[in-house]
C-alpha cells in the first residue's frame, strides 16, 4: 500500500463527506420532493464514497481494496435504489392525490424518509 | 522507445484532441443540429482512436475483442441517440 | 499524474453535486444527476472497486435516472404549472452551515481513520479456495456474507410490494403504462438492437462474476434496462403485475436462496453454508436464479405501480 | 507509459467535462443531453485509457456498460418529450 494511494483514498473520503454536505443542503432545502429525492441519492453516494475510502485502505494480499465494505456498498447501493423507488412511487401518489409536489407550507415538512 | 508505444501514444492522444474538438464545436456552433453534428464526430473518431491505439497493449485476443465490441456498440448507440435527439430537436421548433 | 486526476475527478463530481442541488431547472437536475452517476462510476474504478463502479454505473447512470425522468414526466402531467414553479428555497443560510458542519465532522472522521488501516482482505482470500470462486466481492456477497444478500433480496421485494400497493384500487393487479404517446422511430430502432447485446453482456457478468469483477446485481441491472426499454418503444406491454409466472420469477431467486440456505443446515454445518465440493456449482445456481428475480425487480421498480386495470 | 496514458485521460476527462459545464448552464434541455452523452463516451475512453495505464483491464466492462446505458438515458429521457409539448416542458423552451 503506497503512501499515494493513502492520499487517493482520503481524497476520495473527503469528497464523499463534501457530498454528504451537498445532498443534506439539497434536503433540507428544496421544497420539491422529487428533488429532495435526488438530494437523498447524492447523500447515499457520500456516504457510499466514504466506505470506498475504508475499502481502499484496507487494500492487501494483492487485492485494490478490502471486499467486505465493497460488497456492502453494493448492497447498499440496491438498496438505496429500492428506496428511492418507493418514494418517488409515494411521491406521484401524492401528487395525484393533492396536485402538488411539495409539502404545504402550512404543515411542518417532515422529511420524506429518514432512514433507508 | 518502442515502434508500437509510439504508435499507440500517436493514436490515443490524436483521439484526446478529438474529444477536445468535440468540446469546442458544441461550444462554439450556433444552434442545437450543428452541435449535434460536432458531438457524434467527437464520440466516433475519438473513441475509435484510442480503441485503435490501445489495441496493441492488449494482453489476450479477448481483451483486444472487446475493445472493438466496445467501439461498435459505441457507434451503434450514438448514432441511434443523435437520431432521437435530432427527432426532438426538430420537434421542438416548430412549436417554439 | 494519477493524484491530479483524481483530484480533478473530485473537483468534477462536487461541483455536478452542487449543480444539481442548486439548480432550478428540474430535468436539468435530473440529466445532472445522471451525470454524476458516470462519474461517479469513474471514481470508483479508480479506487480500484471495479464491482462497485458497475454497479454505480449501471444503477446510478442509468436506472436511477429514468426512475426520475419518469417521475418528472408524470408530475408535469398532474402538477398544473403554477403548483409547479415555486420560488427559491427562503433559508438557505442555516441549513448551509449546518450541512457543511455535518460535512466537516465527516470529514474530520475520514482524516482520522486508524493508520495501519483495518482489513478483512487476508481473510477473505485465506477463504477464498473453500468456496472455489476467484472473486473475492462475489464470495462475500454470496458466501461469506450470504445472509445480507438474502435479506437485501428481500427488501427489494417489499419495496415492490410497496409500490405496487400504491395503485389505485382499481388498477391493483393490472399492468404499468410505459408507452409513451409518441413513440418516435429510432428509439424502436433501438429496442430491437440493443437488447441483444444487453443480454450477452448480462450473462457475460454472470459468468465472469465468479472470478473477476461483475456479478449477479450488475447483470440484473443490465436485463432491466433492457426490459424497460423493450417496453418502452412499445414493442411488448408491461406485464400484468397480477401474473402467476412474473410472479414466481420474482420469488423464484430468494426461495433458492432459502432453500439451499435450509439444505445447508442439514448437509453442511448451518443456515447458509454450502457443502465444500459443490460449493462452486450451488452458488453459480444460485447467481442464475437471482439475476432473473433482480432484474424482474429492478424493472417492475421503475415501471412503477400499476396504472391500467387487469384484463379479467 | 502508463503516466502519458493517464495523462491522455485525464485530457479526455476534462474535455468531456468541460463540455457538460458549458451545456448544463445552457437553457435547452436536449444540449443538456447531448453533454452527458459525451460525457457517457468520454468516460468510456477514460476508463480504457485508465485500463491499460494501470493494468486492470476489466475497466473495460464499466466501459462496456456506460456505453450501453448512455443510450439508455436517451432513450428514457425521449419519455417527457413528444405528450403534450406545454407542461413538463415548459422550463427547457429557448426563450
Amino acid at each position: 500500500m503506497s503512501a499515494l494511494a493513502l492520499t487517493s483514498a482520503s481524497l476520495f473520503g473527503l469528497c464523499g463527506a463534501a457530498l454528504v454536505g451537498i445532498g443534506l443542503f439539497g434536503i433540507v432545502t428544496n421544497p420539491d420532493l422529487l428533488r429532495r429525492i435526488i438530494g437523498f441519492n447524492i447523500l447515499g453516494a457520500g456516504i457510499f464514497l466514504v466506505f470506498g475510502a475504508v475499502a481502499r485502505r484496507g487494500a492487501a494480499m494483492g487485492l485494490g481494496g478490502d471486499p467486505v465494505p465493497q460488497a456492502m456498498v453494493i448492497t447498499g447501493i440496491v438498496v438505496a435504489f429500492a428506496a428511492t423507488a418507493l418514494a418517488v412511487a409515494l411521491l406521484r401518489r401524492l401528487a395525484s392525490l393533492t396536485g402538488s409536489a411539495t409539502f404545504d407550507a402550512a404543515t411542518p415538512a417532515p422529511p420524506p424518509r429518514s432512514d433507508a | 522507445m518502442g515502434l508500437t508505444e509510439a504508435f499507440t501514444l500517436v493514436c490515443v492522444v490524436a483521439g484526446a484532441i478529438l474529444f477536445l474538438a468535440g468540446t469546442l464545436g458544441l461550444l462554439r456552433f450556433p444552434d442545437t443540429l450543428s452541435r449535434l453534428h460536432a458531438l457524434s464526430k467527437a464520440d466516433n473518431l475519438g473513441l475509435g482512436l484510442i480503441v485503435l491505439g490501445l489495441l496493441p497493449l492488449q494482453a489476450s485476443l479477448m481483451g483486444g475483442v472487446k475493445l472493438v465490441c466496445i467501439w461498435l456498440l459505441a457507434q451503434l448507440s450514438a448514432a441511434t441517440a443523435t437520431q432521437l435527439i435530432a427527432g426532438i430537436a426538430a420537434r421542438r421548433k416548430p412549436g417554439a | 499524474m494519477s493524484l491530479v486526476f483524481d483530484i480533478a475527478l473530485v473537483a468534477g463530481l462536487i461541483a455536478l453535486a452542487l449543480h444539481v442541488v442548486v439548480t432550478r431547472d428540474g430535468r436539468g437536475a435530473i440529466l445532472g444527476f445522471i451525470a454524476f452517476g458516470l462519474l461517479l462510476g469513474i471514481g470508483w474504478a479508480r479506487l480500484a472497486s471495479v464491482d462497485v463502479a458497475l454497479t454505480e454505473a449501471a444503477i446510478g447512470g442509468g436506472l436511477t435516472g429514468m426512475l426520475l425522468l419518469r417521475a418528472h414526466a408524470h408530475l408535469g402531467r398532474e402538477i398544473a404549472p403554477e403548483a409547479m414553479a415555486r420560488g427559491e428555497p427562503r433559508r438557505w443560510l442555516a441549513p448551509a452551515i449546518a450541512s457543511g458542519l455535518v460535512a466537516l465532522a465527516l470529514g474530520a472522521v475520514v482524516l482520522a481513520f486508524p493508520r495501519p488501516a483495518p482489513s478483512l482482505a487476508p481473510q477473505a482470500v485465506a477463504a477464498l479456495e473453500t468456496t472455489g470462486l476467484g472473486n473475492p466481492v462475489t464470495a462475500v456477497l454470496l458466501a461469506y456474507r450470504a445472509i445480507d444478500t438474502l435479506l437485501e433480496k428481500i427488501v427489494l421485494i417489499l419495496a415492490l410490494v410497496g409500490v405496487w400497493s400504491l395503485s389505485r384500487d382499481a388498477a391493483w393487479g393490472g399492468a404499468s403504462q410505459l408507452r409513451p404517446a409518441v413513440i418516435p422511430e429510432p428509439l424502436v430502432f433501438l429496442a430491437r438492437v440493443l437488447p441483444p447485446f444487453g443480454v450477452l453482456i448480462a450473462v457475460y457478468q454472470v459468468w465472469v462474476g465468479a472470478d473477476l469483477p461483475g456479478g449477479t446485481f450488475q447483470a440484473g441491472t443490465i436485463l432491466a434496462a433492457m426490459a424497460l426499454l423493450v417496453m418502452l418503444a412499445g414493442l411488448r406491454p408491461a406485464p400484468p403485475t397480477q401474473a402467476r409466472a412474473l410472479r414466481a420469477m420474482l420469488a423464484g431467486g430468494p426461495a433458492l436462496f432459502v432453500l439451499v440456505g435450509f439444505l445447508g443446515v442439514a448437509v453442511a454445518q448451518g443456515f447458509l453454508s454450502y457443502p465444500e465440493a459443490i460449493a462452486k456449482p450451488l452458488i453459480v445456481g444460485i447467481e442464475a436464479a437471482l439475476t432473473l428475480s433482480i432484474a424482474g425487480t429492478l424493472a417492475l421498480l421503475v415501471a412503477g405501480p400499476p396504472d391500467k386495470a387487469p384484463a379479467s | 507509459m502508463p503516466e502519458s496514458l493517464t495523462l491522455v485521460a485525464l485530457l479526455v476527462l476534462l474535455a468531456s467535462a468541460a463540455g457538460l459545464a458549458i451545456v448544463l448552464r445552457s437553457a435547452v434541455a436536449i444540449e443538456k443531453l447531448m453533454a452527458v452523452q459525451l460525457l457517457g463516451t468520454g468516460g468510456a475512453a477514460t476508463l480504457l485509457l485508465l485500463g491499460a495505464a494501470t493494468a486492470q483491464p476489466a475497466l473495460a466492462d464499466v466501459a462496456l456498460l456506460l456505453v450501453l446505458l448512455s443510450a439508455f438515458s436517451c432513450a428514457a429521457f425521449t419519455l417527457g418529450e413528444g405528450e403534450d409539448p406545454g407542461d413538463a416542458a415548459k422550463p427547457d423552451e429557448p426563450a
